[in-house]
């Protein structure tokens, strides 16, 4: 369906560089796909495709790497702020970030996650929380909702039994290492670019050395919800976000600046 | 370098620094711990990157890494540290990049205690780690020869892109001993090609364990499984003393081989035919060598600080044609010469009444005593 | 030749040093030394001790079950190692804190007012050096030359204006050593 | 003549609606033949050239299948820049 | 009870439950998380514990926590997890409290895949943590095995005070068989004397795996070994068929053994002399039976879905004297009927001309393929 | 030294019930024996021993299961909290606590106990923030100062490399799970007291199922500090008091009125 | 007699169920039977299929390399299984969606409209059972009757106003496959 | 008469000193010889009667080695309940 492309015309939007030209392997609607998307934009934007190293998790994200078009490693289970903190020990010129599922940050990896934070590595994670276990095929995650019918809490998550959602943007804002912690949803366009807007400004905190990073992105799993990608991203409205409040945790002194002024 | 009076962990740790190594990571445990100590010193001095784990968990991750980057890594700890990172080292296999693993075994099981020990030797030698792989491991026996294994270590990990262990026991970490520390060696000046640099001016690098498929999976494991035949053809080292001649063979390693020594000595120069065969390599292990000195010898006497683990082996690689015999102290107790040349001169005595002898063989690996 | 020594007390009598003072004198003169502390729990409060091997060739075991030479600091040590020297062994107890008496007649043993020597010629916290004196004037495994250069050699430049007690308290231990009856 | 028009590659489309759903201007609908994936993947319908090229459906696309183009008209290099900032 | 069509993993979970499992503690994992997910459901129902852990240490230490207790507990993953559990197993072993563990491997190492694998077969055995211990490690070959091994396994495990395994891969995990389930037991009514139920009208009790003393803690060991040699002499479990008159003995467990079984049925109606020897307790390892089985054979044939790590224990049990071939596949990789009955044969005709026979023989444990 | 004890003199003071009679392996001053006796005064005060379980942690404490005449288990270094959950969850009528030290809880179990808090277990845990690993001869912690000279920060905790102190009351404190958590000091005979007090509403919590509760106390460690006993305490009050203020920073409404009013 | 049957399509496609039901049936008439699925990330999007085998004695590999019969619902499960059906065994081929055609003589092969027959007798969904239907008309492992018990037994009571629908579709399977030329 | 009486028990006591810090009346000293442990234990020397039983040494003895006795007089029962709770 390729057409005439006439001569006053001009691309206002198109795949990233950083994205390798592949399909993915996610279920259709799942926003892990937008995630990639907006993170691949900012690497070209801020040109650091060159220096940057991902390490991947497990979770469906597992194979980020494939998608990406950076140097990539791919960490056990829970671990990549550890692995991250070793790329970055040994690498401090390059820009190292992790991506991470809910079970793989807020389950077993939760203690790996603290330390990093707590020693405010110069590392940044996307951190993806569609409250379950996608790749498993839909069992609870520590950040699944009350109620919430998975398939290892199949009457709903009983907080006397199976406790309580946990808020990691918060819980992370709280160490004095964390230079900037906050949530952001990508159920619709507005606030895709505000996803985006804080994933700049999660690399810059990284780029200037200002300690740990972390953006924290509700994002949908339509297949183990049982839902369409539509009603996936109306339940990351009006069921996650009352759970998850959006908004900034920690800024750093030294990037109030950038959250202020708009786009750059 | 002249000699100096080194302890065991110290000696390695400097070592290491002396190899090239470029970050530690490591979690305090005894009897390893001025290991890390004496790294979080010198590393720091050197500007080069040392950082307490939050958890050996998170130590060997660490490594893995600082290894997919090139850079040389290594971390260090003991027993129930080393059952924390059987995940990390599978993946380290898994994604055959080079690290470096001290292990100062203690006393188990659980929490045990903390005094010698060879209780790790079937974890580090046959499954470091789920699926099929083995590190390279190294067992020195008195401070110089942890030094060297040290070097080695560091060498044989980029040489084959692997994980290699270097194992010794609570004593040889904890004791002090006249040795001579290599020349400081120059750090590498640039990282090898398949190593994350960041993909500027060539292909992205990927490193990762994953492979979907069971045929990919399959044609890794093949790869991997030529490549540890390989290890296996060329890397044994093992150290043989009084072996001609003798008509009883100690195999022992580590500080069970030292005292093994000091029994075979005593008994060589009271005129026994007593002959020690000391594995250096625990993985790959010296089966062949073995097996060539078992034709000729009449007995074979295995010497450890667990319930016959190594014992295994020693029987795999002699056969049922030889008896084999087994002294073994666990806990933490280190046998004495005494009590070796004792069941030694005992065992002797019984091949000249070999009928006794199957009375006298302790059942399968656990110690008669 | 081989010696192995058990040197035994408190955390706080200097029985590591004291340990390491004989490994290094030995080293000094070319024969083969090992030292190994017993650690781990007893770190906490309770008794230190470390064994010192001195031999004229390889070292098997650093550790022995039965020492040739046991200096015991304080009395808990005195009851774990008086029954563990080697006959004829010998045992240097410090008697200015141990008042049991061995009761083994096939040991040399020594009664050392330990804390007074170190007292009345330096500090107190020289016990530990004024024992190793009188165990040198029992057991010429090193001379006492060797051991006091040695001693000037390893102690630790801020401890520097020690030097002079510590030989006056190693030369007294000797002294006393060689005097008192067995 | 249409302010925008976009492209989607329909091999990569999965059919997840969203675009569609995105689109104030509801000129995405969704594809009846089948890809080779097995989707049935969004397509441009735009009889009236309504197309203003606002790029919402691109920047909700999890699968980056769109590209978006728009005749330069000054005063729309605002809307432009908010849209995928 | 009428048979069912029932799926392994949901098979296990349920005998368990008969069995009188109290307390089920685990974390998600590819190819075992149907387990879990019956728990959840069943458990909740019958008001019992059902807790998905934050991690497999964390699971292993609550599995740990309840057996202390006395109560019947059990803990399921597959290879990666289980790696991470090494410490907890050996502190269980440590401190003698029963648990029961289900292992549903998959491809490794590292990340690996998620296909069936027999990988862990080391792990499991020989080094399930650091220190001298060895849990009792049963592996079925269909589902109705699967679900009488799991009532076993609660069993032994009660009666050692011990650490139990089933271990199968994850074609056993994911497939349906018709297979019986038990009836339902009741649950213990009380707590066993040794447990931790409150210092009420008794004596304190203590459970831990520590021994400071290395007499102490190698006098506990002792103890261990004792039990451990009872097990070996009274829980040892095989399988035959076709033995009488097998000139060539395949050797295999789990699913490996069913591929082998349909090879060795076509080849019998073929009127090939091949039987089949199946460990079911991969430890205690039938080290005499199939001693005595090889007396009477020409030639062995191990087949496994690793590299050949139950290889090495066969090779230990028959000895030098009869020569062993290997065929294995990795990766999640099953072996196919075909490919056996292929190899079997090529075997049976090198027997009659011997001297070709070392040629083809496999190396150390490497596939031949 | 016995000496008559004339008729009308009552005992004001003496060893509680459910310590063992034995001396402890501690070093002398070390205030863990502190923590231990007022443990015990609060299980003999509230007539729990009977039906006490205690998860003992790996440190200096590890023979804690000596000393206190309960039943008790010792757990893995760092999972305590994990093994106490087993315990509570197949026993929910027993009194189940845990006793770790800052290496234990706040460094390798920082997974564990982070999740018991998020998960409200019905458990206390009484840690011993000595700001070193005092059983392996004075390491740093990730409780240690900035500064502060340890056998593996020989030349003082530098924020750069070995990141910050973690502050485990205020972090824990925002996990919904959390019925108590507060920080106590153990420097004079006043702070015992009140830690005393502290740890009398943490057991309360736990008999009255609100959830998770903790006291940290600001605990010394003479030996490996490389000071008396006395200067231990000061440097408690004077160097860690103001990086680890005291407090209660979650009390659960249930509780407040035990707060208030005194000694019962 | 043992036969094995794979059958292939997208997730969506009720490839797993059409297993299942084959399973269940044998096992009602007392035969051996195994199913095993794809598992893992083919979850994700991708294609699914299961491996049933039926068989009157004990069966050993759960899996086969050449299955006796395979059932492709879409193209990518095709071009994977049409060259790997055992010789002289047979194909179901969905041709409601999947144009090509086997070239292999060696087959019998069915091209079934399975999407249009299911639309058609009953919902879109069905075209699974019709496919089962077609196999059935071909390989006689088991009897329609069965099949058709087993369907009314094993569909979810909140499907149940389903089953009609589904026995139709499932009858209309059986004569399409038996009426189209291989 | 003094208002109370401790009774230390010296086997037990690791000299650490901080019953004496803590006493307010100065009442307790390091004493001269070693117990069996090794330890100078503390004692009591309480020449003019002065310990008042307050407690405040048993109160922060690490090793609870310390009984505390007291006179019965009302008023000073508020003291000890203060001292001990
Ligand atoms: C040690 C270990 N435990 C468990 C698993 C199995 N596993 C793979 S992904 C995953 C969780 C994925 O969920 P999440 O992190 O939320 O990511 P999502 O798939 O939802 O994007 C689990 C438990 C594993 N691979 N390794
Ligand atoms: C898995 C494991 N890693 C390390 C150790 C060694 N270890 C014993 S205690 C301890 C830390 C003790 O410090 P802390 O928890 O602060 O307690 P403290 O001794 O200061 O009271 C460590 C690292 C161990 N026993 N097990
Ligand atoms: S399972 Fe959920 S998270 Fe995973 S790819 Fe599918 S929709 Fe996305
Ligand atoms: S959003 Fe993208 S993937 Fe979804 S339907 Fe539109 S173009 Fe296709
Ligand atoms: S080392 Fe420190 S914490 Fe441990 S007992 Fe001694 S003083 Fe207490
Ligand atoms: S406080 Fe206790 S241990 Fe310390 S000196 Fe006083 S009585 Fe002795």
């Amino acid at each position: 369906m390729v057409t005439q492309v006439a001569e006053q015309e001009q691309v206002v939007y198109e795949r990233p560089r950083s994205l390798v030209d592949v399909p993915t392997h996610y279920c259709p609607g799942c926003t892990h796909g937008t995630a990639h998307r907006i993170i691949a934009e900012i690497i070209d934007e801020l040109g650091i495709r060159e220096q940057t190293i991902l390490v991947a998790s497990v979770g469906c994200s597992v194979f980020a790497y494939n998608y990406f078009d950076v140097d990539a490693c791919e960490a056990a289970h829970g671990r990549a702020p550890a692995m991250a903190t070793g790329v970055k020990r040994v690498s401090p010129d390059k820009f190292v970030f992790t991506y991470q599922g809910d079970g793989d940050l807020a389950s077993i990896g939760a203690g790996e996650v603290i330390h990093v934070a707590a020693r405010g590595e110069k590392i940044t994670t996307i951190f993806i929380n569609n409250a379950i276990y996608g790749m498993t095929g839909g069992q609870m995650a520590p950040t699944s909702l009350i109620g919430q019918k998975t398939t290892s809490s199949p009457f709903g998550r009983d907080s006397d039994l199976a406790g309580y959602p946990m808020q990691m943007a918060e819980l992370l804002s709280v160490l004095p290492g964390t230079a900037y912690s906050v949530r952001r949803s990508l159920h619709d366009a507005r606030h895709v670019i505000q996803a985006k807007k804080a994933i700049r400004i999660a690399f810059k905190a990284q780029l200037l050395g200002l300690g740990y990073s972390i953006v924290e992105l509700l994002s949908s799993c339509p297949i183990n919800w049982g839902m369409t990608p539509e009603e996936s991203l109306k339940w990351v409205k009006e069921a996650m976000i009352p759970v998850y409040p959006l908004g900034d945790y920690k800024v750093a002194d030294e990037l109030k600046a950038l959250t202020k002024k708009g786009r750059r | 370098m002249p000699k100096q009076l080194l302890k065991g962990n110290i000696a390695i740790a400097e070592a290491a620094i002396r190899a090239g190594c470029e970050a530690y990571f490591g979690y305090p445990i005894t009897p390893q711990t001025e290991l890390l100590e004496h790294m979080s010193r010198r590393m720091i001095e050197l500007d080069r990157v040392f950082l307490q784990a939050e958890s050996e968990v998170a130590a060997v991750n660490m490594v893995y890494g600082a290894a997919v980057t090139g850079a040389r890594a290594m971390t260090s700890s003991s027993s129930p540290g080393i059952s924390l990172m059987q995940e990390g080292f599978s993946y380290i296999a898994g994604s055959e990049v080079p690290a470096v693993v001290v292990d100062i075994m203690r006393g188990g099981p659980g929490l045990g205690n903390i005094q010698p020990s060879q209780g790790d030797y079937n974890q580090v030698t046959k499954s470091a780690g789920h699926g099929d792989f083995h590190p390279i491991v190294l067992a020195p026996s008195n401070i110089q020869e942890a030094i060297d294994l040290t070097v080695l270590a560091f060498d044989l990990a980029e040489k084959y892109r692997t994980l290699v262990f270097m194992v010794a026991d609570g004593a040889i970490g904890q004791m002090m001993e006249p040795a001579e520390l290599p020349p400081m060696r120059p750090l590498q000046d640039r990282r090898p090609e398949w190593a994350l640099t960041g993909a500027h001016s060539r292909e992205k690098n990927k490193i990762s364990s994953i492979y979907m498929g069971a045929e990919e999976l399959e044609a890794f494991n093949l790869k991997l499984q030529e490549k540890l035949a390989l290890i296996e053809r060329i890397e044994i080292r093992y150290d043989e003393q009084y072996i001609d001649g003798a008509e009883l063979v100690i195999v022992a390693f580590g500080t069970a081989a030292r005292v093994a020594q000091s029994a075979t000595m005593l008994m060589r120069e009271a005129g026994l035919p007593v002959g020690l065969f000391r594995p250096i390599t625990l993985w790959p292990f010296p089966e062949r060598q073995l097996a060539q000195i078992a034709k000729k010898a009449k007995g074979i006497l295995v010497v450890e600080m667990n319930a016959g683990q190594m014992l295994h082996d020693v029987r795999a690689a002699v056969g049922p044609d030889i008896p084999v015999a087994f002294l073994g102290r666990m806990g933490g107790s280190i046998p004495m010469p005494d009590e070796v040349e004792e069941r030694a001169r005992a065992l002797l005595a019984q091949m000249r009444e070999p009928e006794n002898y199957l009375l006298q063989e302790s059942g399968n690996g656990h110690p008669s005593r | 030749m081989e010696t192995s020594i058990i040197i035994a007390g408190f955390g706080g009598q200097g029985v590591l040093f004291a340990g390491q003072l004989l490994a290094y004198a030995g080293m000094k003169v070319g024969k083969h030394v090992t030292w190994i502390p017993s650690y781990g729990p007893e770190m906490r409060g309770g008794t230190a001790n470390c064994t010192v091997i001195i031999s004229d060739d390889v070292i098997g075991a650093p550790l022995v079950a039965q020492p040739d030479v046991a200096i015991a600091l304080n009395s808990p040590s005195f009851e774990k190692y008086e029954p563990l020297v080697k006959e004829k062994g010998l045992l240097v107890v410090n008697s200015s804190i141990i008042t049991e008496k061995s009761q083994r007649l096939d040991l040399e043993t020594v009664y050392l007012p330990a804390n007074s020597i170190a007292e009345e010629a330096g500090t107190i916290k020289m016990l530990n050096v004024a024992a190793i004196g009188a165990m040198l004037s029992r057991r010429p495994v090193l001379e006492l030359e060797v051991v006091q250069a040695t001693l000037v050699e390893h102690m630790s430049k801020k401890k520097a204006q020690l030097v002079e007690a510590n030989l006056r308290v190693l030369k007294r231990g000797y002294e006393a050593g060689s005097l008192v009856a067995a | 003549m249409a302010k925008g028009r976009i492209v989607i590659d329909v091999e990569r489309c999965k059919g997840c609606e969203l675009c569609r759903e995105a689109c104030p201007k509801d000129v995405l609908i969704i594809a009846e033949q089948l890809n080779s994936k097995g989707y049935r993947p969004a397509i441009l319908l735009d009889p009236e050239h309504d197309c203003t090229g606002c790029a919402l459906c691109a920047v909700v696309c999890p699968d980056g299948c769109i590209t978006v183009y728009r005749n330069i008209v000054k005063k729309e290099a605002r809307v432009h820049a908010q849209a995928v900032t």
